[in-house]
């Protein structure tokens, strides 16, 4: 969702670099008390990791591309003060350093993704924290909610800045575009949803200390076992069919369709690494990974494969199966755990996979 | 862990312009945009005299022609709809090669493109001959905020941490005879993304008390970049950029 | 019967340093040899030629061909390679590198369970590894919430699980703790496998290998009966190698 | 005077596991002392006590304090903290947790900048430091493009450039060749500091360090010459250690 050079005009464009730096001096100064030693380094990481996701991008409208924007999982980890300023420093890097982003639009795209997403998403957070269980699945499901809507809000105020500044007329209606970029976001806001859930359950469970949204204190333990990880399960997935249906009826007239996000198409080898076919990972690869950071970072030295960038890449577009798959295999799990009656080793163990082969 | 060593942006070089203070270029690189930004869009001739100037700057930049092509296919995205924006703009239409197309998206169009190039040109030159450390030394120079500068620091460093940390487990994995099948790679990354993120944590965190045993407060020691302060001819000559551009808008405004 | 094969091996790292400039050596099965040589000579980057994680392919500078048992390590030949690493046990220099799953168990679960074990059976390995160098008491816990010789010991632990034919340690000595150094020669002496182990501690490679190989600079220098090349002084001297303080080479092995 | 003062020195670690249970240790300016114990027993967070690193405030579990001189490691004394760290030199376990810049000079020129040299004082410093750990041809290379053994030796560097009163060293020899250990030996014996060294090579212990601490489950269980420690079979065997393969302990040091 970064805005470029020349797509809003410049006098709104000037009014929100003016609000960009005085709400970023009110961040600042909440944030010195936040930002002690053990802060500082966090604040670096979510601002890397958000960095790394964003840097996945296809076009949604004229001169707008879209992708994860991370504003919720940084409140969750960091605080809305230091979140806020943790996404816009990956914004002024991004402009300054990999020419992603307008310069002059800095302040357009502090406003949506850094303040706008890291508010929204802090207060969704806040509220859904106090009527959901302070458990494992109750933080993921308001991080994995938090997320949404956040993305959905800040996608809103792309649409606000083009209303105001866009210096164009056009035949499809603001009604529309406002449509079209919430369905497109809210699928965003899903794939963005899982991820920031995952990373945050698994800090909260280790490292509570790290999550400020529990402010230091620990996990409590579900009551009943297993039942709250269904409720999140199954909750989780019914407002992501719900969300992705709705999405891809309103998003099915956007420029670019949504078929786009799937990797159909594309052949894979041994280690994962897109070799052939044509999709929007390879593409995003081509033109956008393949001269960043981590294209070039990922595997240097050891293989040609993609690394983090390719994992990313394939997490992102597959974030919707992923949902499903995860969903199945949870309950594959619990029922061979009641049919055994031995527990199998958690997420990611490869018992499950060679039981799947 | 290499915070900042270079980036895949750095065009590695001797130029002028590399050796040219960061802070210079980046003051200078933010005031032509904006002036470039400000000008109306009918101006055709300024922009043609924009263009003269990034392209004797990327000459004494010595940066190559082609490398500028390819990296500015980030702005692709951008280009692909700046040309069907003449198809969706309403008002009055004309003729282009058979096709009617709006008035005001043409011009709508051009703006985009034009301006959102030149800003990609002009970034590039600045990411290519400056590396990501002498960027965030720049910033903290021009009187950024140090908890800006001081996150973006180890931003930058993290990323090396993430892609070093992914790296490791992804052999770890391998060498144990993983089957990285796509899928299965998509399910293992569920599990393994708060995993890497923890493991980057805790190893930055490590990192992060090291330097701070060696007496690190928040800056990098000022002794470790001497070299690349800014000179008052420095600032001269990083000024004319801007300064250029400001006289050509302003020629361009009141003769033509 | 060769249980390890490299013929003419040169690699270049990709920054353009060349680590290995030709080396050929040859292992029979249940060999146990012991690889010698200074910091930087490129021990590592050998032993991480052998289940084909190096080289990158279409490298310049890199070359020659490595073969366990039957099988030549190509990149390409992706079921060649699984049999490769089903064959072939690699402990890490670093921990780090080998550890990633959230849990001890998981982790040292990993291997068995990829080569098709499960249930009771796999639950049985990862206990037998575990125990083996005595890190049962850690299972539940985070691998990197591990001390480091805790972690070099659970890494030794899941490479056992997997029982390869060809055990490849890149210092598997090192912030070992004095006993557990001893109990890992001892679980080394009582495997039947063909051993390649990188080390520094020249009595240790005493103990545990018959056969020692000196590498610097990306040559082998030296490859002999072990008690041979350490009573060399001149040879080791050579080599920034030497027997350490307080230590003799004793009369009988 | 004392150089090092710890009083019921107790910490766990976030995730809840108690590391250390109340260490009390004094150190005489000048002392050489080797902090033994087995794997897991609570080296590395003593170590990380020593210069403010943890604990991490307002944990529970944590209590005790640490006295470096005259200065008592307060984390909300910030000037008395850095103050602590100029005196302070720490080698840590794992080199890659040390080095961080983007070449080996910069890396090891980045602690005596912080203490405010620069220019030709401080480029001497930097090579005198590599040339003492044998770096000095590695200069201008990113240190994650070097060997374990390298990095380890371009950590010591980086530590000795800050010419620190006490030095403190985690298993500084772990992933040294043999020579570069014995080298390792000569500079710290030039040096006029007091030591802390934490190592499980015990006959390095004895050639170094004149006095030895036994660490075990959090808990200081000896403390006394490293003579007597190690010639007593018992007590070492009770706690993990034990002296190696070959190991005679020497008729005169
Ligand atoms: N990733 C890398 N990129 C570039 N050069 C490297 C890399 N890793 C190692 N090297 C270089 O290759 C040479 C061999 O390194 P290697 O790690 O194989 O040494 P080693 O024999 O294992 O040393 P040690 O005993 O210190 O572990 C060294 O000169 C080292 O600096
Ligand atoms: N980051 C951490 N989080 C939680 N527990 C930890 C962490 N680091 C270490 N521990 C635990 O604290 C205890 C002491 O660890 P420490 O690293 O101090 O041991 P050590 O004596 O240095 O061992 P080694 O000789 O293996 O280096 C161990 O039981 C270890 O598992
Ligand atoms: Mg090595
Ligand atoms: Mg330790």
């Amino acid at each position: 969702m970064h805005i470029s050079n020349g797509i809003i005009g410049g006098p709104i464009s000037l009014a929100y670099g003016v609000v960009a730096v005085a709400l970023l001096a009110l961040c600042l100064g909440r944030a010195r008390q936040d930002l002690n030693d053990r802060l500082a380094p966090m604040a670096g990481l979510v601002a890397a990791f958000i960095f790394a996701v964003q840097m996945l991008n296809f076009p949604v409208l004229p001169g707008v591309s879209g992708h994860l924007l991370g504003g919720a999982l940084a409140a969750a980890l960091v605080g809305p003060w230091v979140g806020a300023l943790c996404v816009s420093v990956v914004l002024i890097v991004q402009a300054l350093v990999f020419a992603d982003g307008g310069i002059s639009a800095l302040g357009l795209n502090i406003s949506n993704m850094a303040l706008l997403g890291t508010a929204v998403g802090y207060l969704v957070l806040v509220g859904l924290m106090k009527l959901l269980p302070r458990t494992a699945a109750g933080v993921g499901l308001a991080v994995f909610l938090a997320s949404i809507v956040s993305v959905v809000l800040a996608s809103q105020g792309f649409v606000l800045q083009f209303v105001l500044g866009g210096e164009v007329p056009l035949t499809i209606g603001y009604g529309q575009i406002s449509a079209t970029m919430a369905g497109v976001h809210a699928l965003i806001g899903i794939g963005e949803g899982l991820i920031a859930a995952v990373t945050v359950t698994t800090v909260a469970k280790v490292r509570p200390d790290l999550v400020y949204a529990l402010r230091g204190a620990r996990l409590a333990q579900p009551a009943t076992g297993g039942l709250p990880t269904r409720v999140f399960v199954l909750g989780g997935l019914a407002v992501a069919a719900l969300l992705a249906g709705g999405a891809s009826y309103l998003a099915s007239g956007s420029p670019d369709g949504l078929d786009a996000t799937t990797l159909t198409g594309c052949t894979v080898d041994a280690d994962g690494v897109i070799t052939g076919g044509s999709c929007i990972a390879q593409r995003a690869q081509d033109h956008e990974l393949g001269g960043s950071f981590l294209a070039d970072y990922g595997i240097k030295g050891v293989d040609d494969a993609t690394g983090l960038a390719g994992l990313i890449g394939v997490a992102l577009t597959f974030a919707v199966g992923l949902a499903i798959f995860w969903a199945v295999r949870r309950r594959r799990n619990a029922a061979a755990e009641s049919a055994a009656g031995e527990q199998l080793p958690a997420a990611g163990t490869p018992a499950a996979v060679s039981a799947e082969k | 862990m290499g915070a900042g060593h270079t980036h895949p942006m750095y065009v590695h070089g001797h130029s002028p312009v590399h050796h040219l203070a960061p802070e210079v270029k980046i003051a200078a690189s933010v005031l032509f945009t904006v002036v470039v930004v400000a000008t109306p869009r009918e101006l055709l001739p300024a922009f043609g005299a924009y263009a003269v100037i990034v392209a004797v700057l990327a000459v004494l930049a010595r940066v190559p022609a082609g490398w500028l092509a390819r990296r500015s296919l980030i702005e692709l995205p951008f280009v692909a709809t700046a040309v069907l924006l003449p198809f969706f703009a309403a008002g009055p239409r004309t003729d282009v090669l058979g096709l009617s197309v709006a008035v005001e998206g043409l011009w709508a169009g051009w703006n985009i493109l034009v301006k959102g190039t030149l800003g990609v040109l002009i970034a590039l030159l600045l990411a290519g001959t400056t590396p990501a450390r002498d960027v965030l030394i720049g910033l903290d120079r021009l009187r950024t905020p140090q908890a800006i500068t001081q996150i973006a620091l180890f931003m930058l460093r993290y990323l090396d941490v993430l892609a070093d940390e992914a790296r490791r487990m992804r052999i770890a994995r391998l060498s144990r005879l993983d089957d990285p099948r796509f899928l299965w790679q998509v399910r293992g990354f569920a599990a393994g993304l708060g995993t890497l993120f923890l493991r980057a944590f805790e190893r930055g965190e490590r990192v992060f008390l090291a330097m701070r045993s060696r007496g690190y407060t928040g800056r990098l020691p000022a002794a470790l970049q001497e070299h690349t302060r800014a000179t008052a001819r420095q600032w001269a000559v990083g000024a004319a950029v801007p300064v250029l551009a400001v006289v050509v808008l302003l020629t361009d405004r009141f003769l033509v | 019967m060769t249980a390890l094969l490299l013929d003419d091996v040169r690699y270049a790292y990709p920054d353009g340093h060349q680590a290995l400039h030709g080396v050929s050596l040859h292992i029979e099965p249940g060999e146990r040899v012991a690889l010698l040589g200074p910091n930087g000579a490129g021990k590592t980057t050998l032993v991480l030629h052998l289940n084909g994680i190096l080289p990158v392919s279409g490298l310049t500078g890199s070359s020659g061909t490595v073969s366990v048992g039957d099988r030549t390590v190509d990149p390409k030949d992706r079921p060649g390679l699984a049999e490769i690493r089903r064959r072939v046990g690699l402990v890490f220099q670093d921990p780090d590198d080998q550890l990633f799953l959230p849990t001890v168990a998981e982790d040292v679960a990993f291997g068995p369970a990829n080569l098709g074990l499960r249930g009771a059976e796999l639950t049985r390995r990862v206990d037998e590894a575990l125990a083996a160098v005595g890190m049962s008491d850690v299972k539940e816990r985070a691998p990197h919430h591990l001390s480091l010789g805790q972690r070099r010991r659970v890494a030794v632990a899941t490479v056992l699980a997997m029982r390869p034919d060809l055990l490849v340690m890149d210092e598997p000595s090192s912030n070992l703790d004095p006993q557990a150094r001893r109990e890992l020669a001892e679980i080394v002496l009582g495997l039947d496998v063909t051993l390649l182990m990188v080390t520094h501690d020249l009595p240790y490679a005493m103990q545990l290998c018959p056969r020692s190989v000196i590498l610097d600079e990306g040559r082998i220098v030296a490859d002999g009966p072990t008690r041979e090349l350490l009573s060399d002084a001149e040879l080791l001297a050579r080599h920034r190698l030497e027997l350490p303080y307080g230590f003799a080479v004793p009369a009988t092995t």
